[in-house]
């Protein structure tokens, strides 16, 4: 049996793996995957939650469930919008991304 | 509905009347008739409150109302007057009156000069017939917001930068002020915002003592406190002639009310606490206001000095807390109200037809404008404290008041601000030796022309008042100094 | 008495109805209504004396104190209140005849005078409007009151010594005659504020006890007053005011400013008289040191001057010095043991404003006739103008003191108070009083002897004599003066209100006369010929000496330095700097820094979403760090 | 567990019946029906409105406390309707331009789902449901951002929306995850009954804390909102700006008061720190634009600052203070930029505060309306926002957070001066080409006239207040 600090330890990485992309990747579909990966680890810790400390329910499995469902949607949203960028421009990197500021 | 709420509506039905006004005569149609109106309905309320007294009645305030408006909150809508809103709502009804005259000539935009006008005695007058709170302050805000507009688009200069800086320290202040409101209401237990009401509760001294100089300092922005009085010389200066005597004449007596009526009296123990350090702020704006004055070059900045000279003695007066400097502060912020808005209406007509207020490009108007300048002559005597005219009795009041204080502090400030009435002198007799008498400098004035009726109007309005007052104060002295006793008593608790 | 109302309702009126009617009406006609609201009050002034000193003396052997009205006008204290109303007592009394009679002169001095001027309306105005002050003043039932008409005499006068609008002297002397007054009100008011708290009334008649409990602060309330009192009595250092003040038109000097508004302070004086003897005695000499040095300076002044005018002010300032030591040497209540000077002082206060408005008024028609107050440009004006030669020697030797004219009533009678006080005082006086005589005849020789008129030199104009407006008041005021001497002025004035005879003390008498004598016969040496050789050796011995009396040893200087670099320079610009530098600046500052700290934080806001994520990490971290640790 | 239960949803229905008429008529409707979109939109929402308008008196809970709703939460949807109502009203004339004609239909559809996200996100009384309308709020609105697909800054706003987005989900739901692991529970009441505050509920309630913020705009969640704003269109904007930040603010106050109340030391804290920085930075930042609605972006970042005052003590006088600012601001900022979207649509994209100079000599009428939402947005009297920031800042002193509210109003004057900058540039700025004088179609001005009237009358009439105050909880 493997203990719930393994999992925990292994969402926590996934976790800030997915944020340390999003820092640094230069390409907004590696961004789009980083927060794939954070929202991935948001699943691994309510499914563990729910499997270990609280066997007899569901919702943790649900919860990921949904949210699995909900980063689908985001993504193919997401992905909508970078080939829309990619029409506008030929590029979705992150650096032609900032006309907009100040 | 009261009656008192009508100082309120026909301003606005003023504004609806400006609002379908088609042409420049209608406008002005409007505007005079709403301005007579509120000068009959601020002397029938003068001769109906003396008449209630006189048949023994002892309220503190008269013609109350009160209109439950925010349940929650215990906000009413309440009115009430004593009589220093009387004498107050008769000066801002005199300053109106006049004001509409002064700014008879408007070219740009007069409907909405005058909407905004309006809007701003809507503040006023709201604001001294109020005795709740929150509609006091809603009052105060309403006053303040149209002067940027007024400032800024139909004023000189550097009016922009005027405008902002004068809302800005308003708002300022008035920030100030909703804190100590506040504070206020809190303390006192959240459970009324009614000035008499709150006035019978002991807010707890730990309050008072964070509240009371934030309200002070809040309504004592308005009332040209030193430091807080730089917006006075410049926001005056670029106004336009009937918004700086409106907000000379009446806006500035809205801190010296304020001060009076909120910080001092809902919150007495700190008020004598702490009264020393401001008494030394208005002690030194005395003074100061007047030194400055002297080396004004502009005719407006003169003025705007001596409004923080004069309005520093209306806070001083306070804050020396007996009845007598009380009543001659409320005298003063009566006195100064017409003096000064007789001193912008002049310097508004002069500098119509010169194009200029800077003194040293002016010299012998007495002979170009003989009607103009005598009637500045009168309102610079006024001003320095001339017997017969309204300054006279007000200082000596305040004088005469600081000085039943019997101790050294309090006696030596009051000995330092007497010495203003001569740097006054010095100020007024050397602009109108410069400005008046003499030669003609500039041969262009030559060809000028003196006051015309709608110019000579007002001027005689007020100048009349402030005889009037001056020659005949004992009335004035004696509804004013019956409706301070209340806070005067307050403080002895 | 209750139509002594009209005294100060008539000019009022008059004040009223020719400044606001101003040039609608004819010059003519508002001269006219002014003059006879003058007539009726000169009338009016001399039946209130009459049946006053005709009614009798109370029991105390004293006439009574009258106040046929007193209303409060400003409450302001519990106790204390302004109350306006009239107070008929002798020196009220005498004060009103002294003052009605020299204004109808003047008014109908000036309808000759003023002929032709550019605003006569607005000259009659404030005439009138003077003459109320002033008559407000002397009646006043209380030092606030007095106050409140001694600023308006104030006012008036500074109206017209500037009613020549137009010439910058004018302007100039306009304003320093009235901020140097207003500077010594100051003290005046603050010496009313301690004499209210202190006596817990404005009236003259305060509760002993309550005076006694005050302490010290009675004698400082009326030095004070006193400020006040010297400030418009031109006592020095106060005196600047004066000399520049004859710009004004002279009929004005010789009813303001040499027979009513200056004595003003010696009324204050006088009016405050039993309160000095009794709460301040050495108050009241330190006025008589002021005063013995304010005649001898001015005397001295007065010898080297050469504008008549000025002549004439800085004698007059002498005889007001001489009027307030009169006062100030007196060391009780009681005429016939210390308290002489007090009736001394108001004779010679009667009488002065009769000679030395007479003096202004000759003047006045001298430069009318010459155009001039230099009196370079006079001389030889005998044969030219004999009304007002004689009048005008009359007035001289009355100042001079010489008998029978009043002058020497009333002087010697002063002179023999000072003899009373200090024997180093009388001679001092003495003395001074020939100074009067010897430059009021150098005056005299200068314009009516000398050298012959020069009619080329005035552009061929010749002088003659003034018309009968103006010399018919010359006449019924040298008259005045030569049978005032006469009037036995102790019955109806004294120190302690009981019947005083005059009697003339023949040492005293003897000497003054004497002294003044030689002095007039020195003046006749030095200044009766065309040339003037002694004069001109002297002016050129003592040149140090003349120069700075010529310049009136320099006070004005000194008031022109305080003024322009004290105040000016050193406080007032300063401040104006100091407020929109550096309480303005740092209004400003805080919008500055606003600002800056606006344009500095641009930049975090990159256009990066990158850096958008990490702002909000690292805002979360923060928040969850904050949360944990405190 | 009964199906009828869904019936007793009445807004949510009511709503989804017009997303569902709507979306079928675009089906059908061709070309020229397109034509009628816009009214029919307008009046199925005013319908909707009117279904609504009186709040369900009653509590409910549905399945099983997956759903619930109170009177206050019956309102505060009533107003987010209202809200969208006029945003829709606004919309017609960008909607009607060539290059969006053709897809209108979408823009109904998405904005009404995130409208419906918005109620379910309210009426949650369980994280999922929570969750669920939050992203259903999120997605469709990235799509809306993005709805200029041939503008790069609408598509690089759209792409910096859902990327912030997703992130922020991602950190809150990874908060949720510890709400979960160490209550065991999803349910709010649940929830609350089992929190002790331990370090890992402090950092799950920041995360949690910081998704909402992010809606809501707080500094430092707040940095994709300038961008955003002005990238997207100018009506979604206005709706992101007022619909999405009421309910997301109104979420977050029941959520921490129904929640985490028992953790109120320390959100109390939190919000102290987040509000003075809002507030202030938001101010300092909004000094300097010179494009509107980026100036308004960081405007509404500061109103979101003031609006969380509410929240502090989570007291019911703060709540209804809280519910009166935001259906305030949202008159205010409806009015504001229904003024700048007439004014883009009829100058072809003049979004510059410079364009604005000038103003009031041709478009006077525009130009009073611009001034009173500005009024209002400032605090002034006796306009609305006058009377909402009083009652937020009587809350927060009467909770007795006194420092944060100085703090907050020495801030008012910051924002005062750059609300009167745009006063400034229309009433006084000379312009050689001002804005040409215009008539926008009846539906703005509609609006417009609608939010005027508000403005002037809601602070005014004390009733609506009395109203949301007898709800408050």
């Amino acid at each position: 049996m493997v203990q719930m600090e393994l999992y925990l330890i292994v969402s926590t990485i996934m976790m800030f793996v997915g944020i340390y992309g999003f820092f640094t990747r230069r390409n907004l579909l590696a961004i789009l995957i980083s927060v794939e990966l954070i929202l991935n680890s948001v699943d691994i810790n309510f499914a563990v939650f729910n499997r270990f400390l609280f066997p007899g329910q569901l919702e943790g499995f649900f919860f990921s469930l949904f949210a699995i469902g909900i980063s689908a949607a985001e993504t193919a949203v997401a992905i909508a919008i970078i080939i829309n960028i990619y029409r506008n421009i030929r590029n979705i990197q992150v650096k032609n991304m900032n006309e907009l500021k100040g | 509905m009261n009656f008192l709420s009508l100082f309120v509506l026909v301003p606005l039905l003023m504004m609806l009347g400006l609002w379908v006004a088609r042409n420049v005569n209608q406008v002005r149609g409007v505007m005079v008739a709403g301005a007579s109106a509120l000068l009959v309905l601020a002397v029938t309320l003068a001769v109906l409150y003396l008449r209630e007294r006189a048949g023994g009645a002892t309220a503190e305030m008269l013609f109350t109302a009160s209109h439950v408006w925010y349940a929650p909150l215990n906000i009413h809508y309440a009115v009430g007057v004593d009589g220093i809103s009387v004498v107050m709502l008769l000066l801002s009804a005199i300053i109106v009156f006049t004001g509409v005259f002064a700014s008879w000539k408007m070219q740009m935009l007069t409907k909405e000069f005058f909407m905004w006008f309006c809007l701003l005695s809507v503040g006023v007058f709201g604001f001294f017939i109020s005795v709740d709170l929150f509609t006091m302050f809603m009052f105060y805000e309403v006053a303040l917001i149209p002067m940027y507009l007024l400032i800024g688009v139909w004023g000189s200069g550097r009016k922009e930068y005027s405008a902002m800086k004068l809302t800005l320290m308003l708002m300022g202040g008035s920030a100030f002020i909703l804190m100590g409101i506040l504070g206020i209401y809190y303390g006192a237990g959240a459970t009324t915002m009614s000035l008499t009401e709150l006035a019978r509760i002991h807010i707890p001294v730990e309050w008072q003592r964070i509240f009371f100089p934030l309200t002070f300092i809040g309504f004592g922005v308005l009332g040209a406190l030193f430091p807080f009085h730089t917006w006075s010389p410049d926001g005056h200066a670029s106004a336009p002639t009937a918004v700086s005597m409106l907000h000379a004449g009446v806006l500035m007596k809205l801190g010296g009310y304020g001060c009076f009526r909120i910080a001092i009296y809902l919150m007495p123990e700190a008020a004598k606490e702490q009264a020393w350090i401001f008494l030394i702020l208005t002690g030194i704006g005395v003074v100061y206001g007047a030194f400055s004055a002297c080396v004004q070059k502009d005719l407006k900045y003169i003025n705007a000095y001596s409004s923080v000279s004069h309005c520093s003695l209306v806070l001083f007066a306070i804050l020396m807390m007996t009845q007598t400097s009380s009543t001659g502060a409320v005298l003063q912020m009566l006195s100064h109200g017409l003096m000064t808005a007789l001193f912008f209406a002049i310097i508004g007509m002069i500098y119509g037809r010169t194009h200029t207020r800077d003194i040293r490009e002016m010299s012998g108007l007495m002979q170009v404008m003989p009607f103009l300048s005598v009637c500045y002559v009168i309102a610079g005597l006024a001003n320095l404290g001339l017997p017969g005219f309204s300054g006279f009795i007000a200082e000596m009041t305040i004088f005469v008041g600081s000085f039943e204080v019997n101790d050294v502090f309090h006696r030596t400030l009051t000995i330092i601000a007497t010495t203003s009435i001569v740097i006054t002198a010095v100020y007024i007799l050397r602009l109108v030796g410069k400005v008046l008498y003499g030669t003609v400098g500039n041969p262009a004035h030559l060809q000028l022309t003196d006051a015309t009726w709608d110019e000579r109007l007002p001027l005689i309005v007020l100048i009349v008042a402030i005889a009037g007052l001056g020659l005949m104060p004992w009335g004035f002295s004696h509804i004013i100094s019956d409706s301070v006793l209340p806070v005067i008593s307050q403080l002895a608790r | 008495m209750e139509h002594t109302i009209f005294l100060l309702a008539l000019p009022f009126l008059s004040f009223l109805l020719v400044g606001l009617l101003g040039t609608c009406l004819k010059p003519k006609v508002a001269g006219l209504v002014g003059t006879l609201s003058i007539a009726a009050v000169a009338v009016l002034a001399y039946v209130t004396a009459f049946l006053y000193f005709t009614a009798g003396r109370g029991a105390d052997g004293a006439f009574a104190t009258l106040m046929p009205y007193n209303f409060t006008w400003l409450p302001l204290t519990e106790t204390l209140k302004i109350e306006m109303g009239i107070l008929l007592d002798p020196i009220s009394v005498m004060m009103l005849v002294v003052i009605s009679t020299v204004s109808l002169m003047v008014h109908i001095y000036s309808f000759g005078y003023m002929d032709g001027e550019r605003g006569f309306q607005r000259y009659y105005a404030f005439l009138s409007l003077f003459t109320m002050s002033m008559l407000g003043l002397v009646v006043a039932t209380n030092i606030f009151q007095m106050y409140v008409f001694w600023e308006l005499v104030g006012v008036s006068s500074y109206l017209l010594i500037g009613f020549y609008y137009k010439k910058p002297e004018a302007i100039a002397a306009s304003k320093k005659a009235f901020i140097v007054t207003r500077f010594a009100d100051l003290g005046f008011l603050i010496g009313i504020l301690i004499y209210g708290y202190y006596a817990g009334t404005f009236t003259f008649t305060p509760q002993a006890q309550v005076l006694a409990a005050a302490g010290t602060m009675m004698p400082l309330a009326l030095g004070l007053m006193f400020v006040g009192g010297a400030g418009k009595s031109a006592m020095f250092p106060l005196h600047i005011w004066l000399p520049d003040a004859m710009e004004g038109p002279t009929p004005v000097s010789a009813l303001i400013h040499a027979a009513t508004m200056v004595v003003a302070g010696v009324y204050l004086v006088a009016r405050m008289f039993p309160l000095f003897i009794g709460y301040g005695p050495e108050v009241l000499h330190l006025t008589a040191y002021v005063g013995a040095f304010t005649a001898l300076f001015a005397a001295v002044v007065a010898c080297v001057q050469t504008d008549i005018k000025r002549v004439l002010a800085f004698s007059t300032i002498s005889q007001i010095g001489f009027m307030i030591v009169a006062l100030g040497v007196c060391t009780s209540a009681d005429p016939h043991a210390g308290g002489l000077g007090y009736m001394a002082s108001m004779f010679h206060l009667f009488t002065h404003a009769m000679f030395k408005a007479l003096l202004f008024l000759c003047a006045g028609a001298i430069i009318h006739a010459v155009h001039s107050n230099e009196m370079a440009a006079m001389g030889g004006l005998r044969k030219y103008m004999p009304v007002t030669h004689a009048t005008f020697l009359i007035a001289c030797l009355a100042i001079a003191g010489i008998p029978p004219f009043s002058g020497f009533f009333s002087k010697d009678e002063i002179l023999a108070a000072c003899f009373q006080f200090a024997p180093w005082m009388g001679v001092l006086m003495t003395f001074i009083a020939g100074l009067t005589a010897f430059y009021m005849f150098r005056l005299y020789y200068n314009i009516f002897w000398a050298k012959p008129y020069d009619a080329a030199q005035a552009g061929g104009h010749t002088p003659h004599e003034a018309p009968k407006s103006m010399t018919i008041p010359l006449v019924f005021l040298a008259a005045v003066t030569c049978v005032a001497g006469f009037i036995p002025f102790g019955h109806f004035v004294s120190s302690d209100g009981q019947a005083y005879d005059i009697h003339l003390s023949l040492p005293v008498a003897l000497t003054s006369v004497v002294v003044a004598l030689v002095a007039i016969g020195l003046a006749t040496w030095m200044y009766k010929g065309a040339a003037q050789p002694v004069a001109d050796r002297l002016a050129t011995t003592f040149k140090g000496l003349h120069h700075a009396a010529y310049r009136r040893f320099y006070i004005d200087e000194v008031y022109q330095f305080i003024t322009h670099k004290i105040i000016f320079r050193c406080i007032s610009t300063p401040i104006a700097w100091f407020d929109r530098h550096v309480v303005d600046g740092f209004m400003n500052s805080l919008a500055w820094v606003t600002n800056a700290a606006s344009v500095r934080i641009r930049g975090l806001q990159s256009g990066n979403i990158q850096t958008y994520t990490m702002v909000f990490l690292g805002g979360a971290l923060l928040l969850v760090v904050i949360l944990l640790l405190f | 567990m009964d199906y009828s239960q869904v019936l007793l949803m009445r807004s949510e229905l009511s709503l989804l019946a017009v997303i569902i008429i709507l979306f079928v008529y675009d089906l059908v409707a061709g070309e020229r029906g397109r034509r009628y979109m816009h009214p029919l939109a307008c009046v199925l929402m005013l319908a909707h409105v009117l279904v609504n308008i009186v709040p369900q008196a009653d509590t409910l809970e549905l399945f099983g406390g997956m759903y619930r709703s109170v009177p206050m939460i019956s309102l505060v949807k009533t107003i987010l309707s209202v809200g969208t109502l006029v945003a829709v009203m606004q919309s017609g004339e960008w909607l009607r331009r060539e290059d969006t004609r053709y897809k209108q239909g979408e823009f109904y559809t998405l904005t009404l789902f995130t409208l419906l996200g918005m109620f379910f996100m309210v009426s949650a009384g369980h994280f999922l449901m929570f969750v669920i309308g939050l992203e259903l709020a999120s997605i469709p609105m990235a799509c809306l951002v993005a709805f200029d697909k041939y503008k790069h800054h609408s598509a690089e706003a759209g792409a910096k929306y859902i990327l912030s987005a997703m992130f922020s989900s991602g950190l809150m739901m990874y908060g949720l995850s510890f709400v979960y692991g160490t209550t065991g529970t999803l349910y709010f009441d649940d929830v609350a009954a089992q929190l002790t505050g331990t370090p890992l509920q402090i950092m799950a309630l920041v995360f949690f804390f910081a998704g909402l913020g992010f809606k809501i705009s707080l500094v430092p969640f707040h940095l994709w909102t300038a961008d955003v704003y002005e990238g997207a269109p100018t009506n979604v904007t206005a709706y992101l700006s007022v619909i999405s930040k009421a309910a997301a603010a109104f979420t977050l106050l029941v959520v921490l008061v129904k929640v985490f109340g028992p953790m109120m030391a320390a959100w109390d804290t939190m919000l102290f720190w987040v509000i003075i920085a809002s507030i202030t930075v938001a101010n300092l930042f909004a000094i300097r634009q010179t494009n509107i609605k980026r100036f308004f972006a960081f405007s509404s970042i500061s109103q979101a600052g003031y609006l969380m005052l509410g929240a502090m003590g989570g007291t019911p006088g703060g709540m209804t203070s809280m519910v009166f600012y935001a259906l305030v601001y949202m008159i205010a900022n409806l009015a504001v930029f229904g003024v700048i979207s007439a004014i883009e649509q009829r100058t072809d994209g003049k979004v510059s505060i410079s364009d604005y100079d000038g103003l009031y000599r041709t478009n006077p009428r525009l130009t009073l309306v611009m001034t009173l939402a500005l009024f209002s947005l400032g605090g002034i009297p006796p306009f609305a926002g006058f009377f909402s920031k009083f009652f937020i800042f009587m809350a927060a002193f009467g909770a007795g957070f006194k420092v944060l509210v100085f703090v907050a109003l020495v801030n008012t004057i910051i924002s005062l001066y750059y609300y009167l900058l745009i006063v400034k540039a229309m009433y006084i700025n000379p312009n050689e080409h001002p804005v040409e004088a215009f008539k926008s179609d009846g539906w703005t001005r509609v609006s417009l006239l609608a939010c005027t009237l508000g403005i002037v009358a809601v602070g005014i009439i004390s009733g609506i207040y009395d109203g949301i105050n007898a709800f408050a909880f």
